[in-house]
């Protein structure tokens, strides 16, 4: 059972991960929270299904049109809900987020009802279960883990090696500063919450796929745990978003299987505290550098 | 005074039982368009009054508390969740209105006061009934329960482990999960673990559909699936497709019943929605009856309506006939139901 | 016309104006100075000709062509670039990393090579920290670097905010030989925001005097030196 | 003379970075010492192990004779050493008088009970925290700037500033981090009469880190200089002055006025 | 609102002897018990804002889970009573002294942690409360919730009525009032601010940031639990699902929509924010989605809050010591 328990857990974790990619994203260039990342998950779910089953698209389509949608979504939550307070207080861009997720869950309950939605049938991918020595493992699982370090080192790659993620990094410091280099900030930021919306976007289709499930409030629980996920790695960091998810995703897992079901949020929590108090910057987060 | 008698009605519009809620109000809303069109009680049409107590106590508190002083409100139906009821039946029961609660099932609800009445029975009526089926009629000696971990669903596990105890069966497993989860593959892995020959569900139609899929996954194809009428819901086969043929349940209400009120109900519904109702619309249509009926004989007069309600014995409604015991709770027998080719039919086995 | 060319401009804070209509020039090839007191409005007047605030009035002309409304970026595509008052280096990237943003808009990778040498060899200091993070540098390897930094995108117009603050003598005076020397060899237009006035009146053709948001004098800094006024509010002798 | 401060081969590296290497300074009472050296020399950073923000590497640090090697910086404020920053670090959020209320030590052992329910007890104790603050203010002509948020105040102002907070710590010894940085002439001639109001009048000691050599070596006693972390010289000013090694690690040749 | 703020501000007194005024007679005015219901609510907010402003926006330390000390002093009041029949005022008593404990408990790892890396470790703490409450069966009764809570007695006499609930509420959140404003004027107040805005310089004239935090995280925790209390016995029921994240969430919108670091501003924030979706009910199914949206517009168009902190003020502190200011900045 401890096997395939671990499966579970690193499938869960791939997803926590891919939607902590964005809120790391987010967070590292703009120094904000935002809330409003699992809802955007959510209805980057809906769209890839709407795709799928009203535009009847093939997933292989719908994927990145979805994902294009989500991203133009973001750019403009990011536009309308956070620009114009910028400047101000980062609280008050945390509580716009919220208003915004709030807006957002809303909005697809009047759009897509309050019900739950299925993918199968839909997306045109069937579930194929392998099994090695009693540890069954699905197609999808097999995805969702794949793409999810795929995706990891490919922002990673942006990140560190072009001169986009330079960018990136010097707007994360300082927009002022990043502005008098000659660097676009407005666009970077736009760039930013657009990457982390697709992101979003193909872990809510990778979900719905493999759990067969969406909802207009699913994305609350999945965006509480991968902000915890993108905390737990080091928020800011890339790899640590991942590392974060998975072992999140590992830890509520074993400790839903082997202590008890009920805890299962409460573990994954305990040890975010836990690794905090002796990491305080996060597993693979580097500490502010405060040169007094 | 005014020409028209109003009715309060407080549901979860918004957060985790929106859902239900809507089907509800659904119910409610046919009950009364049904009574209208016949000319109102009286010559007096009834106007609902609905509010969105988002399945939050605190909610439910504030929405009691404005329902029970507009003195034009009679009687209210609602609310949902028994974390609700609670909640709110101190304040109904201070100001003297009655509510009617559509869907709340805990035991603590059975002495939540005089002007509190439900025409869903307790858990433990349900769950006693759904134990002995499984266990004396299907044989089954290993149950695994896996509950949505809200008042409801613990409370339920916990009468169906008392109803396996007095019957002498094992419970192999007891696994609890949060609403709204999508991932049940740490607990389908336990029960494939454990010898479990069936799943009680203690929780509502979505996870349940969830739960029929994902156990394939698991080998576990052939496990029996089981639950009470809060899955029955065209949700559940839609969501559940082919994964929920087999699902046996226990309920009040059928759309296949022959009962002329249920049909009636049934095709009506079909009509003004053009979908199929759940459990929670018959309900919702149900309590509104019964404070239709209590209205017609009582006049709108709050005390009037909860002194005739209590005498209520047998009242037709879509979910069976509604008789009051002395705590305000419905006394009526459940069906036995199984899901054929995507359909809740009636069976005896 | 002059290289850069301002028109009247003003500044508010809210509601409180930090210039109030200022109008001054650079002509090529020129080295100005503006010096004045504790927030009279210098590092307002740079951040307004870069765009980095915005402008309650007046125009900027550059090269002719009036800049007043592009965004930040674009200026600096123009070529205008700034070495902020504090440096501004960014802390959590390296030395290198610091320059290679400053070529952020270039192209031409054999140049920017070039220019890597040029700036190591006008600051060896940076050229032994390449990898170090410019936020454990001290001030004024940190000023070096932002000289160094601004140099990189091979400005035609440099904004220098304060250059000498926090330095050593000798690293002011190798400042400020550096920015003569780029104005000198490089044919650099540079202007100069400086509460040294001494130093700034040195590095300098013309220099401006700002207090409160305006601009109260302005002349030639050599005879500006020799003037009484001047040398006992300015320089303090 | 009394020996305030003592330092015995005070070591700081960073990584591979020695930012102080065996440094030994004195300072004896009444003396205005200063610290000078090129950036990057380290005096900063001495600064911070003096003032307990760093723990050094290795060696000591005596304050009248009292060993204060490893002491968090709060504990020091209560030994009597207080500073100011390189880079500016008031609360900002806070106004001119509340950055100076919230040193004394009277009001910042305030308790809680005491601050909720205090009578006539506390408000006298208060009126003479408040009386002793506006004096700090009026010595440093911030009288007129009492209530302005200290964000809001000129960059020297808020320097000046940053000293009276220094001050309202009821600290004897100071290290003032190039408290002149920013200011103009005409400024740095009042920072000079206040560090003399402090010295002279006050009788309180200041340690001072500053690149204005007009103003370093007008002010100071005593000079050290720090160069790669080590010290290179100290001495009078006059003698700093004429120091080969010093002219050529950090005052340079000076620019020929005609030039 | 400028301008109101500035009316106010200028006519403070009879503003305040107004405002006395109208809450002092309200129930004798407003005898519709749903209106009072939402002035009582309305009391609870404003002091579960206040104790979250003073840990946040004067210690600066964001905390996203103050629900779950509302929570804990819910539920320790609702057993006191329940399982131990002691009186409300001693439960009141017991509230305030465990949650204290766990404000206590939550302001370690305050210590070494940092902005959003403290905020999602509350966040966490939070959740784990309620999930103690959910699961914990044998003390909580889970999800089921604690019903019958009695309502409070003094020699012998319950006060039941919505009436009587009201003007509890009023005297708490009058009494909470007070102590923050005495208390954010004060030496200790003062020195909780300049935690917030600089650590390091905090330290260098001799306060220790640690102590100021740990008290923040107390008095705070300690507030919300006393309300927690009240709240059990007036709902006379507690169930898990009251303390969630959303509650959480909702407290710190309230006192970053009133104005970070304001009193004033905690209060208008508790009370808009309980008002406008009452307001927006005839709204029905578009409530939420209308609200989310007005949400963000609020925050652009007042970034600092309602009542922001203001530019120029004077301190208390001062007028205490019998300065001659008048004006203050609360
Ligand atoms: N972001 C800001 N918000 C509000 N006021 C500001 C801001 N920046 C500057 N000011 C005010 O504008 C005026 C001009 O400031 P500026 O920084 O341009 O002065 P400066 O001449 O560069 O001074 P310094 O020599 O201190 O650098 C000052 O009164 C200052 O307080
Ligand atoms: N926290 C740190 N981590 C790494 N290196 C550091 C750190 N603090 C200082 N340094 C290095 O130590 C050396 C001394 O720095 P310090 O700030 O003490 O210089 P300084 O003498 O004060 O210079 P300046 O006059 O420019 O302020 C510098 O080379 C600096 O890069
Ligand atoms: C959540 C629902 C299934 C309602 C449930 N019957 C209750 O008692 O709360
Ligand atoms: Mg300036
Ligand atoms: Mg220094």
């Amino acid at each position: 059972m401890f096997f395939q328990q671990l499966i579970n857990g690193i499938t869960v974790g791939g997803s926590y991960a891919l939607i902590a990619l964005g809120y790391t994203m987010v967070y590292g260039i703009l120094k904000i929270v935002n809330f409003a990342h699992g809802d955007v998950f959510m209805i980057g779910s809906f769209l890839g299904l709407f795709c799928m089953q009203v535009l009847g698209m093939p997933y292989m389509v719908a994927f990145p049109v979805a994902a294009i949608a989500t991203a133009v979504m973001g750019i403009l939550i990011e536009r309308v809900a956070y620009r114009p307070i910028r400047v101000a207080d980062s609280l008050a861009v945390m509580i716009s987020a919220l208003g915004v997720s709030i807006f957002l869950e809303n909005l697809a309950m009047v759009l897509w009802g309050t019900g739950t939605h299925a993918f199968s049938g839909i997306s045109g991918i069937t579930i194929t279960t392998y099994e090695f020595n009693k540890v069954i493992l699905s197609n999808i699982q097999i995805g969702v883990i794949v793409l999810s370090i795929l995706l990891m080192i490919g922002l990673y790659f942006i990140v560190n090696k072009t001169k986009i993620g330079v960018a990136m990094r010097a707007t994360s410091h300082s927009i002022k500063s990043a502005k008098l280099m000659g660097i676009n900030t407005d666009r970077i930021i736009s760039f930013t919450f657009g990457i982390g919306s697709a992101l979003a976007c193909i872990a809510g289709m990778l979900v719905g796929i493999y759990y067969d499930a969406v909802y207009p409030l699913i994305g609350y629980s999945y965006g509480l745990k991968a902000f915890a996920a993108a905390v737990l790695g080091g928020i800011g960091s890339i790899p640590g978003a991942m590392l974060g998810g998975f072992v999140m995703g590992i830890v509520e897992t074993l400790g839903a299987s082997y202590i008890s079901t009920g805890y299962r949020d409460a573990f994954a929590f305990a040890i975010l505290i836990i690794v905090l108090i002796f990491r305080p910057a996060g597993i693979l987060g580097k500490k502010e550098i405060d040169k007094v | 005074k005014s020409d028209s008698i109003k009715i309060g009605v407080a549901i979860p519009l918004t957060g985790a039982s929106a859902q239900d809620g809507e089907a509800i109000k659904n119910g409610v809303k046919l009950a009364t368009k049904l009574i209208n069109d016949q000319g109102g009680i009286n010559g007096k049409k009834i106007e609902l009054v609905v509010e969105d107590d988002k399945g939050d106590p605190s909610e439910a508190a504030t929405v009691a508390n404005k329902l029970a002083q507009d003195k034009d409100i009679s009687a209210i139906v609602g609310h949902f969740n028994s974390s609700c009821t609670l909640a709110a039946a101190p304040i109904y029961n201070q100001v003297g209105v009655v509510h009617v609660s559509p869907g709340s099932s805990a035991a603590a609800v059975s002495k939540a006061g005089d002007y509190t009445f439900r025409v869903i029975t307790t858990d433990a009526v349900q769950g006693s009934s759904l134990m002995n089926w499984a266990v004396k009629d299907l044989g089954y000696k290993n149950i695994a329960i896996v509950y949505e971990n809200t008042d409801y669903g613990a409370g339920l596990a916990e009468v169906v482990s008392k109803a396996a105890g007095d019957l002498n069966t094992n419970i192999v497993a007891k696994e609890a999960y949060e609403v709204g989860s999508t991932d049940f593959s740490t607990v389908l892995t336990k029960i494939a673990n454990s010898n479990a020959d069936v799943i009680i569900v203690g929780g509502l139609y979505n996870e349940t559909a969830l739960i029929a899929k994902q156990k394939n996954n698991y080998g576990l194809s052939k496990m029996q699936i089981m639950g009470v009428d809060a899955i029955y819901s065209d949700a559940l086969i839609k969501l559940g497709g082919a994964a929920v043929n087999g699902v046996k349940l226990t309920g009040y209400f059928s759309e296949v019943s022959k009962d002329p009120v249920t049909q009636n109900f049934v095709s009506k519904y079909k009509e003004a929605y053009n979908n199929t109702p759940s459990t929670y619309a018959a309900y919702g249509y149900d309590a509104t009856l019964v404070i239709i009926d209590s209205i017609k004989k009582a006049g709108i007069d709050r005390k009037a309506i909860r002194d005739h309600m209590a005498t209520i014995k047998d009242l037709k409604g879509a979910t069976g006939s509604n008789s009051f015991d002395e705590n305000g709770d419905v006394i009526k027998q459940p069906l036995r139901l199984v899901i054929q080719d995507g359909k809740f039919t009636i069976t005896e086995k | 016309m002059a290289l850069l060319e301002i028109k009247n401009l003003q500044v508010k804070y809210g509601v409180i104006p930090a210039l109030k209509g200022i109008s001054f020039s650079v002509e090529h090839g020129e080295v100005v100075a503006i010096i004045g007191a504790n927030g009279a409005g210098k590092t307002t007047t740079l951040h307004a000709i870069s765009s980095i605030v915005s402008k309650s009035g007046g125009n900027v002309f550059f090269q002719e062509q009036d800049i007043t409304n592009n965004p930040a970026h674009e200026i600096v595509a123009m070529g205008i670039s700034q070495v902020q008052e504090g440096r501004g280096v960014f802390s959590n990237l390296s030395v290198l990393e610091n320059l290679q943003l400053g070529a952020y808009l270039r192209k031409d990778k054999a140049e920017i090579a070039r220019d890597f040498t040029f700036i190591y060899e006008l600051f060896p200091r940076l050229a032994e920290r390449q990898k170090q993070l410019a936020g454990t540098l001290s001030g004024g390897e940190q000023q070096m670097l932002a000289i160094g930094r601004a140099l990189m995108s091979r400005p035609k117009l440099l904004l220098l905010d304060e250059p000498s603050m926090g330095l050593s003598p000798l690293i002011t005076e190798n400042i400020f030989r550096t920015i003569k020397k780029l104005n000198k060899e490089n044919k650099m237009t540079i202007l100069l925001v400086e509460q040294n006035a001494q130093m700034a009146l040195w590095a300098s053709n013309r220099t401006y005097i700002m207090e409160t948001g305006q601009i109260v004098y302005n002349g030639n800094s050599k005879a500006m030196k020799n003037d009484d006024f001047i040398r006992k509010s300015y320089l303090g002798q | 003379m009394d020996q305030i401060l003592k330092t015995v081969n005070i070591t700081m590296q960073f990584g591979g970075l020695t930012a102080v290497d065996n440094v030994n300074i004195t300072q004896s009472d009444g003396e205005i010492l200063s610290l000078i050296g090129p950036n990057g020399a380290g005096k900063t950073t001495l600064f911070n192990i003096l003032t307990g923000v760093y723990k050094p590497t290795a060696g000591q640090i005596f304050y009248h004779g009292e060993n204060i090697t490893g002491l968090k910086p709060y504990q020091l404020v209560r030994k009597g050493i207080s500073r100011t920053f390189q880079n500016i670090r008031l609360f900002n959020d806070m106004t001119t008088l509340e950055n100076l209320l919230i040193a004394n030590p009277d009001c910042k052992d305030e308790g809680v009970f005491e601050s909720i329910f205090g009578g006539e007890k506390l408000k006298a104790k208060r009126r003479n925290v408040v009386a002793v603050c506006e004096s700090i203010l009026e010595t440093l002509k911030l009288q007129d700037k009492i209530d302005e948020l200290a964000c809001n105040l000129p960059y020297g102002k808020q320097r000046l500033l940053e000293i009276g907070r220094a001050l309202a710590t009821g600290a004897d010894f100071l290290l003032l981090d190039e408290p002149g940085a920013g200011m103009n002439s005409m400024e740095k001639d009042e920072l000079a009469q206040v560090i003399h109001y402090i010295t002279k009048d006050l009788k309180k000691h200041v340690l001072l880190i500053e690149h204005d050599m007009k103003f370093v070596m007008g002010i100071s006693d005593r000079v050290v200089v720090l160069d790669h972390g080590i010290k290179i010289a100290e001495g009078v000013p006059a003698e700093i002055q004429n120091n080969q090694q010093v002219i050529e690690a950090y005052l340079g040749k000076g620019i020929p006025d005609d030039e | 609102m400028d301008k109101v703020q500035q009316f106010i501000l200028k006519n403070k007194k009879i503003v305040s002897l107004l405002g006395a005024v109208i809450v002092l007679v309200l129930p004798f005015i407003v005898t519709n018990s749903y209106y009072l219901h939402i002035c009582i609510t309305v009391c609870i907010y404003i002091i579960l804002a206040l104790s979250l402003n003073l840990v946040t926006g004067y210690a600066g330390q964001l905390v996203l889970g103050h629900a779950a000390f509302y929570g804990i002093g819910a539920y320790t009041g609702a057993l006191l009573m329940l399982v131990f029949h002691v009186n409300f005022f001693i439960a009141l008593v017991g509230s305030a002294v465990v949650t204290g404990i766990f404000g206590l408990f939550l302001g370690i790892p305050a210590l070494r942690l940092r902005g959003d890396y403290l905020a999602i470790v509350t966040l966490g703490f939070g959740e784990i409360v309620r999930l103690v409450f959910v699961n914990w069966k044998a003390v909580t009764r889970g999800p089921a919730g604690l019903p019958s809570i009695p309502a409070p007695e003094i020699v012998g006499f319950t006060l039941n009525g919505r009436t009587a609930f009201y003007y509890m509420a009023l005297i708490l959140t009058v009494f909470t009032v007070f102590f923050m404003v005495k208390l954010i004027n004060s030496g200790v107040g003062m020195a909780m601010q300049t935690v917030k805005n600089d650590e390091i310089a905090a330290e260098a004239i001799g306060i220790q940031p640690r102590k100021y935090k740990l008290l923040a995280f107390v008095i705070s925790s300690v507030f919300a639990g006393i309300i927690g209390c009240f709240y059990a016995s007036y709902l006379s029921y507690v169930s898990p699902t009251a303390f969630v994240y959303n509650t959480s969430m909702t407290i710190l919108t309230m006192v970053v929509l009133g104005g970070l670091g304001s009193i004033v501003g905690s209060i208008l924030g508790a009370t808009i924010l309980t008002i406008l979706p009452e307001m927006l009910r005839f709204l029905s199914d578009y409530r939420m989605l209308i609200f989310g949206a007005l949400m963000v517009f609020m925050m652009i168009y007042k970034p600092e809050g309602f009542w922001g902190a203001s530019k120029r003020r004077k301190n208390i502190y001062k007028i205490n010591a019998g300065g001659t200011d008048h004006g203050s900045d609360t």
